[in-house]
């Protein structure tokens, strides 16, 4: 498990996801990547029921490239997030705790192709929220290094090489604290949480924004 | 072009046939059984005779098993276990469902009750705590585990903790002047040959021990 | 006719539940086999195969019952061999017998053994028939014999046994009930074990752990799952109760 | 001609083992009757008994005078890994130790003569530039650089680990004295390296993550890395290993190798003072100026 970074790619308004997909996976072919099948990370969202007093937000995640682990990230509706990573029973487990979390039934699936070249992972994944496309993931991983602060700048000059100027010169606002920290598979989960809160949140003033007016 | 793999299916779906083929262990096949601190050397001697890890020699631990409940709408509260060794801290901790035990009748030898394992990151302690569960009793367990073909024997002795939270040696107290015997198999459902083999093994047992379906019903009811 | 009839479906109906009885058994042993194979000892699976022969003589005694039909009188024959897949067939038959091809049929719906068999059963048959009589009674008193011996050591070495563990009886008590109950009530239910924690009942007194519950969370004697009779009165506030400071934190 | 005086004892103690040798023969044989003679047979028996006992006493004398002027042995001799060949258990083998000792006796004198060699060469060089021979500073050198006590050359690495702050270094013995080193530099890399006394003999390089079991570090010294990077790194390496290598110096090239392996410190956030990027055909700069420890990509290399 190497240094991830999660980036995300603007989605262009003529284009579908898999058109931009395709385009992107050009590029990539184009700097030698060898596409190695697909990757899938999934995620269900579970809520609290409210005679447990405040509202808690349950998230729990799959990764394909982690496939026997289940990674869970509670959010205490006070701004305290604890995760934990568990075996894939922890799913079963989940089933019996349904009397007191409910499944939101928002879930959101990336998947999309993968690539490697050399010691590097891409993969390029349309995010799916309710089986609708609401955008374009790229996840670029370094498996040799350990440790974000020692590669950022070489990932950075890595993804900006593919993606042009919408990758940012400051590194994501996650790993402000972590920079110096052995980097762990639940880090880039976090990462992806971080993203589909972005679009879950953007999706619901659209939402809202269409109820609205019609 | 190489050949693509194999899309990865959802994780749901993949746990879900698991369970229809019946692979996923999820039912505890158990006996338990007492031996007094006086004799429980003549088990382990026993023990070391009749198992696999002969050579080895018997497997000690020491745990911290902590008791989590929730309750929602239903009067029954949902209960979960976290299960950690004192003594290797770097393992995953074990979380733990239990049902309800079916006693069932004459005819089958052994408990059967629900049981989902999981091995988790040290956060779930935390993480259980902020989803609204509560700790309802936490204990330490230290003893020996031996292991016969797919069954595990534990003997250990139960310790109170007078510090909460703080398993320290000092601060534990044993709550009898018995080891606790445990005769366990985790397996899919639907493999009854196996309470069978254990029977067998109970027997050879006895008297030293005899472990035995404990009724936790009877248990309850203080006593007259 | 229609009683023949009818008479018939109830022994095959009776027939097809031994078979079944039996087929588990099978099942049964074959797990075993495939996942314990390191660990399986040979007096086990003899005795199992005991239990076989035992259903077997049990279904072959059933099938001669003179009461019953014959069912040799009944033949069954291939109408249609097929070389495709049948779905229905493979589902009957739990995935075993894909399609009734020509490969199979004469192995499924073979009436007599093999050629092969049937000579080297005919050749067995005639050794035993061309012995003599006296020959035989000889071997057959050597054969008690030597069994008879062997049952005399049996028995001593298991008298030599029981006396000796009848010494070991002497050893006295190694297990109590109570504190098996003990141990068992306090693992499964936290009995004696939750902390003394001093609670301020509605009294304004120190109450100790074995009295009422009055910690929101289980109390000691309050029944475990699936025994509560009915929520007490305290249970609305209990489940309030929830969001309140907890002693462990 | 000037004899070992261990050889004179020993030829003495010999002689001395034959005279006894034929009195014993003698007075077991008795009285010899050869019949010439008309002296006494008692009496010729009498006098060349006591002519062999004076020749006893006299070569007695001889052997106590030698071992006096014996000094006492230098103590136990140390044999290194020579004496594991005590622990052969096939007989074709045991008889191996005496050509091992000659065949080291002349390792190091070829040892000698090369390492004066090349004091006479370097000071007739044609080199123009200054040359210093600092021959004094030589004369420590180590006679021999194949049986050097493990002690030496814990110190050396010892004192490695102390130059290098972010570098920790575990120190093993597999098999017999030869030391494998398990480095590891901050969280960039491991390395576990081979000694044959001091000499490096190789070199696998390995990513941080990856494990390594420090209890058969022999076999992972066969086992390459999972990455490409470290691949790479581990070619480059061996070749620093075999550019620092001098048999005259066998410590510095040691610790020349090590301080080129801490500069990998940087190996993941350095630029290639070449191109100016961090990578190239998604490589980061893997290669090192063997001299300034500039940081280049392979491909950049001056």
């Amino acid at each position: 498990m190497g240094v991830t970074i999660i980036q995300q790619f603007p989605m262009k308004e003529n284009r579908t996801g898999a058109q931009i997909i395709e385009f992107l996976t050009k590029r990539v072919n184009a700097l030698g990547a060898k596409q190695c099948g697909t990757f899938l990370v999934d995620c269900e969202t579970y809520a609290s029921i409210p005679q447990l007093g405040a509202q808690r937000t349950l998230h729990v995640f799959h990764n394909s490239e982690q496939p026997a682990s289940v990674f869970a990230i509670l959010d205490n509706g006070t701004g305290k997030t604890v995760p934990v990573v568990a075996d894939a029973l922890f799913d079963l487990l989940l089933l019996k705790m349904s009397s007191v979390y409910t499944s939101k039934k928002s879930k959101v699936e990336i998947r999309g192709p993968r690539f490697e070249l050399n010691d590097f992972v891409i993969k390029i994944g349309a995010i799916n929220i309710n089986h609708n496309v609401k955008g374009i993931i790229v996840e670029a991983e370094y498996r040799p290094c350990v440790v974000f602060g020692l590669c950022w700048d070489m990932l950075r000059e890595f993804l900006q090489g593919f993606l042009g100027s919408c990758v940012s010169n400051i590194p994501p606002h996650y790993f402000q604290n972590r920079m110096n920290d052995i980097f762990q598979p639940l880090d880039t989960i976090q990462q992806y949480l971080d993203h589909i809160t972005i679009y879950r949140k953007a999706t619901g003033i659209l939402q809202q924004y269409n109820t609205n007016t019609t | 072009m190489e050949a693509i793999k194999e899309a990865p299916i959802p994780a749901m779906d993949s746990l879900t046939s698991a369970m229809k083929n019946n692979i996923v262990p999820n039912q505890e096949y158990l006996l338990q059984g007492s031996v007094l601190d006086s004799a429980v050397e003549v088990l382990l001697h026993r023990l070391r005779g009749l198992c696999d890890n002969v050579d080895s020699g018997p497997e000690t631990f020491h745990d911290h098993e902590m008791c989590f409940s929730i309750r929602s709408v239903t009067p029954q509260p949902l209960t979960l276990r976290v299960r950690r060794a004192i003594d290797y801290l770097d393992m995953p901790y074990q979380l733990r469902y239990i049902g309800q035990p079916e006693l069932g009748d004459k005819s089958r030898p052994t408990i059967l009750r629900n049981s989902i394992d999981v091995a988790t990151t040290p956060t779930i302690v935390d993480f259980l705590t902020e989803m609204g569960f509560r700790m309802d009793f936490e204990y330490i367990l230290r003893g020996y585990m031996f292991r016969k073909g797919r069954m595990k024997i534990t003997v250990s002795k139960i310790f109170k903790m007078m510090v909460v939270g703080k398993p320290a040696p000092e601060s534990v107290d044993p709550i009898s002047q018995s080891y606790l015997v445990e005769l366990s198999v985790l397996a899919p459902s639907n493999q009854d040959a196996i309470a069978e083999d254990m029977r067998v093994f109970a027997e050879q047992l006895k008297p030293l021990v005899h472990l035995e379906k404990v009724d936790y019903k009877r248990l309850t009811q203080p006593p007259l | 006719m229609q009683r023949e009839d009818k008479q018939l479906e109830l022994v095959l109906e009776n027939f097809q539940s031994k078979l079944n009885e039996f087929k588990a058994q099978i099942y049964a042993l074959i797990f075993k086999l495939e996942h314990e194979r390191d660990n399986v000892n040979w007096t086990t699976v003899l005795d199992t195969f005991a239990v076989f022969s035992t259903q077997y003589t049990a279904i072959m005694k059933y099938l001669s019952y003179e009461k019953l039909p014959q069912l040799r009188n009944y033949s069954v024959l291939p109408l249609m061999l097929n070389p495709e897949r049948d779905e229905d067939l493979a589902r009957i038959t739990e995935n075993r017998v894909p399609a009734l091809s020509h490969d199979i049929v004469p192995d499924f719906l073979r009436t007599k053994t093999e050629p092969e068999v049937e000579h080297k059963l005919m050749q067995v048959e005639h050794k035993a028939g061309g012995l003599q009589f006296e020959t035989a009674q000889k071997q057959l008193a050597a054969f008690n014999k030597v069994v008879n011996h062997v049952l005399d050591l049996v028995s001593k070495a298991r008298e030599e046994w029981e006396v000796e563990t009848g010494a070991r009886v002497g050893i006295g008590q190694t297990s109590s009930v109570a504190d098996l109950h003990t141990l068992v009530s306090a693992v499964s239910m936290g009995k004696n074990l939750k902390p003394m924690v001093p609670q301020v009942s509605p009294g304004g007194m120190m109450v100790p752990p074995t009295g009422r519950p009055v910690t929101p969370s289980m109390g000691p004697n309050t029944p475990p799952m699936g025994m509560m009779p009915k929520p007490p009165p305290g249970m609305k506030t209990n489940v309030k109760a929830a969001g309140a400071p907890h002693p462990y934190r | 001609m000037e004899l070992n005086p261990m050889q004179v004892a020993l030829n003495t103690v010999r002689t001395l083992r034959l005279e006894l040798m034929q009195l014993i023969i003698e007075i077991g044989e008795g009285v010899k009757d050869d019949g010439s003679q008309t002296e006494s047979k008692d009496n010729r028996y009498m006098y060349s008994m006591n002519e062999m006992v004076g020749k006893l006493g006299l070569h007695m004398r001889d052997l106590e005078q030698v071992v006096g002027s014996l000094s006492s042995p230098p103590g136990a001799m140390l044999l290194y890994n020579t004496s594991f060949l005590t622990q052969e258990s096939t007989s074709d083998r045991q008889a191996l130790y005496t050509p091992l000792v000659s065949s080291h006796k002349w390792l190091d004198k070829v040892h000698k003569f090369s390492s004066n060699a090349v004091q006479i060469l370097s000071q007739n060089s044609l080199k123009k530039s200054y040359y210093n021979s600092s021959s004094n500073k030589k004369k420590r050198q180590q006679s021999s650089l194949h049986n050097i006590s493990p002690q030496a050359v814990d110190v050396l690495l010892t004192n490695i680990d102390r130059m290098f702050p972010e570098m920790s270094i575990t120190i093993t013995r597999p098999c017999a004295s030869n030391v494998v080193l398990l480095v590891g530099l901050s969280r960039v890399l491991q390395a576990i390296i081979s000694f044959k006394g001091v000499m490096i003999e190789w070199v696998i390089v390995k990513g941080f993550n990856e494990p390594i079991n420090p209890n058969s570090l022999q076999q992972e010294l066969w086992q390459e890395s999972r990455y490409y990077v470290f691949r790479k790194i581990t070619d480059h390496a061996n070749a620093a290993m075999l550019h620092f290598s001098s048999p005259t110096l066998p410590d510095l090239s040691v610790r020349s190798f090590m301080t080129w392996l801490n500069s990998y410190l940087i190996l993941f956030n350095s630029v290639c003072k070449s191109c100016g990027n961090r990578l190239l055909n998604a490589y980061p700069p893997t290669w090192r100026d063997l001299r300034s420890l500039d940081t280049y990509h392979y491909e950049c290399k001056p």
